[in-house]
């Protein structure tokens, strides 16, 4: 067995343990943390996968954003779901859930350990189309040109949960800003982390962002470290939360589906089919919607993260 | 060399494992965020480590991506859990 | 030369290894959250400082290394806040945590 | 074994796991984690197909992981609005519980929640 071997069981056995004590904690912010610290060892999975795109991904949104979300509500919750409230399952029942889930488990191994060593792929279609898209890196050509249409189809998801987010408001907040007013004094130490972390920060995401065009990094990931940046601004109080009615916020919300789907109907006009990119032109068009997707991106996550509106709007 | 390098990432992951069975189990709220900034540290630690010895492309952004969000966990439990106001300034800090 | 390379990351990275050592053997042993924190930052610190050390010169462009740099330096204010934030957090509830 | 079936089968573990949790486990917000460990679980199987399809120069397939990147980005808005509906619920009930017994208030229509 070599070292990287070895390396890869105790990686694999951790996360594993991990998952087990995020099912099994006995409070729910014990489960939350190892929740985070699970994240951050998929990162490595991913990396051992050679999917360093997605190890990305999975660091800056899986663990970063993601636990900021979960950690926040838990710290909220401390006081809510006290265990009187709740109906556990009885013994039995919890019995045959167990068999149940190893039953799906075991399937799912199966199928695991039965896949083809050289299975089907499409990396080699990738490549050969490669040079047309002006791109280096394939996992972004995939989102931006080949399968563009999942990609703008998934931007109008984040607006969709950015609305149902919003409309758990009660009536009078609709419009007005997330999160309570709260005390004028910031935390002093969180502030000094805001105040050096975020023109870094800023820095980073459009630095992934702009590489993301021919080496990992890509237009998900910079908006999700220019997001957190936003958010750990906003949670030092150095900025309030905006009004949820303000114009800007909404174009920004909206701006990247809507430059998608301009640059698809563009396609269909110019370029013969829905999503066509005219040849020659195609690195300028996909940068320009990257811009505006990294722009939406980073506006959404944070008012995700913020939660409906609970303050009365300003007028 | 290679070898090297992906020992001591499974010496460093192992270290954490231990520090992680210690303080994810508590008592207090704070041992448990210590366990998230542990494995961020510990995480980078290998990350950069794995990737040397494995010669993976772009992980360095990676581990910069962990490294700006490293706090992120304590941040937001600070954010929640402390009251509106904070009696805790008043004592001359 | 190279043999020279291998031999500073090694005793760099082993240095390294050791403070993280030190840091989890600190959890392990010490009685209270404060002092399993100072425990703690101490990973951070050197830890990770001397496998960025060691790895400095295997950088493949002075980007890399520029790159690794940043990294050590943003967990270092990342470990410096949070154990403030904790610490804080600690004297707040009393010594119950 | 590679590492890349010893990953997928750590996936096929954490679907089981994060089924159980979903089922076994009353709080609203355990089981939130426990759905989004199932999730990622799946993304772990993506992986080692994506790894399975490496070639033409490429370590992995690239489609399965792109799918995956966007996966990840959905699933953190399904968890995004599946937080605020319980902490909506929290306010309006006054407990985060799916009990109703364990309901302090009535959930009304939510405008004189505070």
């Amino acid at each position: 067995m070599s070292v990287l071997q070895a390396l890869d069981i105790g990686l694999a056995s951790l996360v594993f343990a991990v998952a087990t004590w995020t099912i099994f904690a006995p409070g729910a912010f014990a489960a939350t943390v190892g929740y985070v610290v699970y994240g951050l060892l998929l990162a490595l999975v991913w990396i051992r996968l050679f999917a360093v795109d997605v190890a990305l991904t999975e660091a800056a949104i899986g663990s970063g954003v993601t636990g900021v979300l979960l950690i926040g509500a838990a710290a909220r919750l401390r006081t809510a779901g006290t265990a009187g409230d709740e109906k556990p399952l009885s013994g039995l029942s919890r019995l045959f859930v167990a068999v149940l889930c190893v039953l799906v488990a075991l399937a799912l191994a199966g199928v695991v350990l039965l896949l083809p060593d050289q299975g089907p792929s499409l990396a080699q279609q990738s490549m050969q189309a490669l040079p047309e898209t002006g791109l280096g890196n394939p996992v972004t050509a995939v989102l931006i040109a080949y399968r563009a249409f999942d990609t703008m189809l998934e931007k109008v998801v984040l607006v969709l949960a950015v609305v149902g987010v919003w409309s758990l408001a009660a009536d009078k907040y609709w419009g007005g800003a997330p999160g309570e007013a709260r005390a004028a004094s910031p935390e002093p130490t969180l502030a000094f982390l805001a105040q050096i972390l975020a023109p870094l920060g800023i820095l980073v995401g459009i630095h992934v962002f702009w590489v993301g065009a021919d080496e990992p990094g890509g237009a998900f990931q910079g908006g999700a470290i220019l997001a957190a940046m936003w958010i750990i601004v906003m949670m030092a109080r150095l900025t309030e939360a905006p009004q949820t009615n303000a114009f800007w916020l909404r174009v920004a919300l909206v701006a990247g589906s809507l430059v998608f789907l301009a640059a698809g109907v563009a396609g269909a006009i110019f370029a013969g089919s829905f999503f066509a990119y005219p040849p020659g032109f195609a690195k300028p068009v996909i940068l320009f919607i990257e811009a505006f997707m990294v722009l939406s991106i980073a506006v959404t996550l944070p008012m995700l993260v913020a939660g409906p509106p609970r303050r009365e709007p300003r007028q | 060399m290679a070898e090297f390098l992906l020992a001591t990432a499974g010496v460093i992951l192992f270290t954490v494992a231990v520090g992680l069975v210690r303080i994810l189990g508590g008592p207090g709220d704070a041992d448990r965020l210590m366990a998230a900034q542990l494995i961020g540290t510990g995480g980078i630690g290998a990350l950069l480590l794995i990737s040397a010895a494995t010669g993976a492309h772009g992980v360095e952004d990676v581990a910069l991506g962990l490294a700006l969000l490293a706090a992120f966990a304590s941040a937001a439990f600070v954010n929640s859990a402390a009251p509106a106001e904070a009696p805790d300034s008043a004592d001359g800090r | 030369m190279s043999l020279l390379v291998d031999l500073f990351s090694i005793v760099a990275i082993g240095a390294g290894v050791f403070f993280f050592l030190a840091g989890t053997v600190g959890l392990l042993r010490f009685p209270d959250a404060l002092s399993r924190l100072h425990a703690l930052t101490k990973a951070d610190n050197l830890g990770l400082g001397l496998v960025v050390l060691g790895l400095l010169p295997r950088s493949e462009s002075l980007l890399a290394a520029l790159k690794l740099v940043a990294i050590w330096a943003l967990v270092q204010l990342a470990g410096a806040t949070a154990a403030q934030l904790v610490g804080r957090a600690v004297r707040r509830k009393g010594t119950a945590a | 074994m590679t590492s890349a079936t010893l990953a997928g089968l750590v996936g096929a573990a954490l679907v089981g796991l994060g089924l159980y949790g979903l089922i076994a486990n009353p709080q609203p917000l355990r089981k939130i984690l426990a759905f989004n460990l199932m999730g990622s679980g799946v993304f772990l199987v993506f992986g080692i197909v994506a790894r399975k399809g490496a070639g033409a120069g490429l370590q992995a397939d690239p489609v399965p992981q792109a799918m995956v990147i966007t996966g990840i980005v959905v699933a953190f808005a399904a968890s995004a609005l599946a937080v605020a509906l319980v902490l909506r619920l929290f306010e309006a009930a006054g407990r985060a519980t799916l009990n109703p017994d364990g309901w302090t208030e009535p959930p009304g229509d939510g405008a004189g929640a505070e």
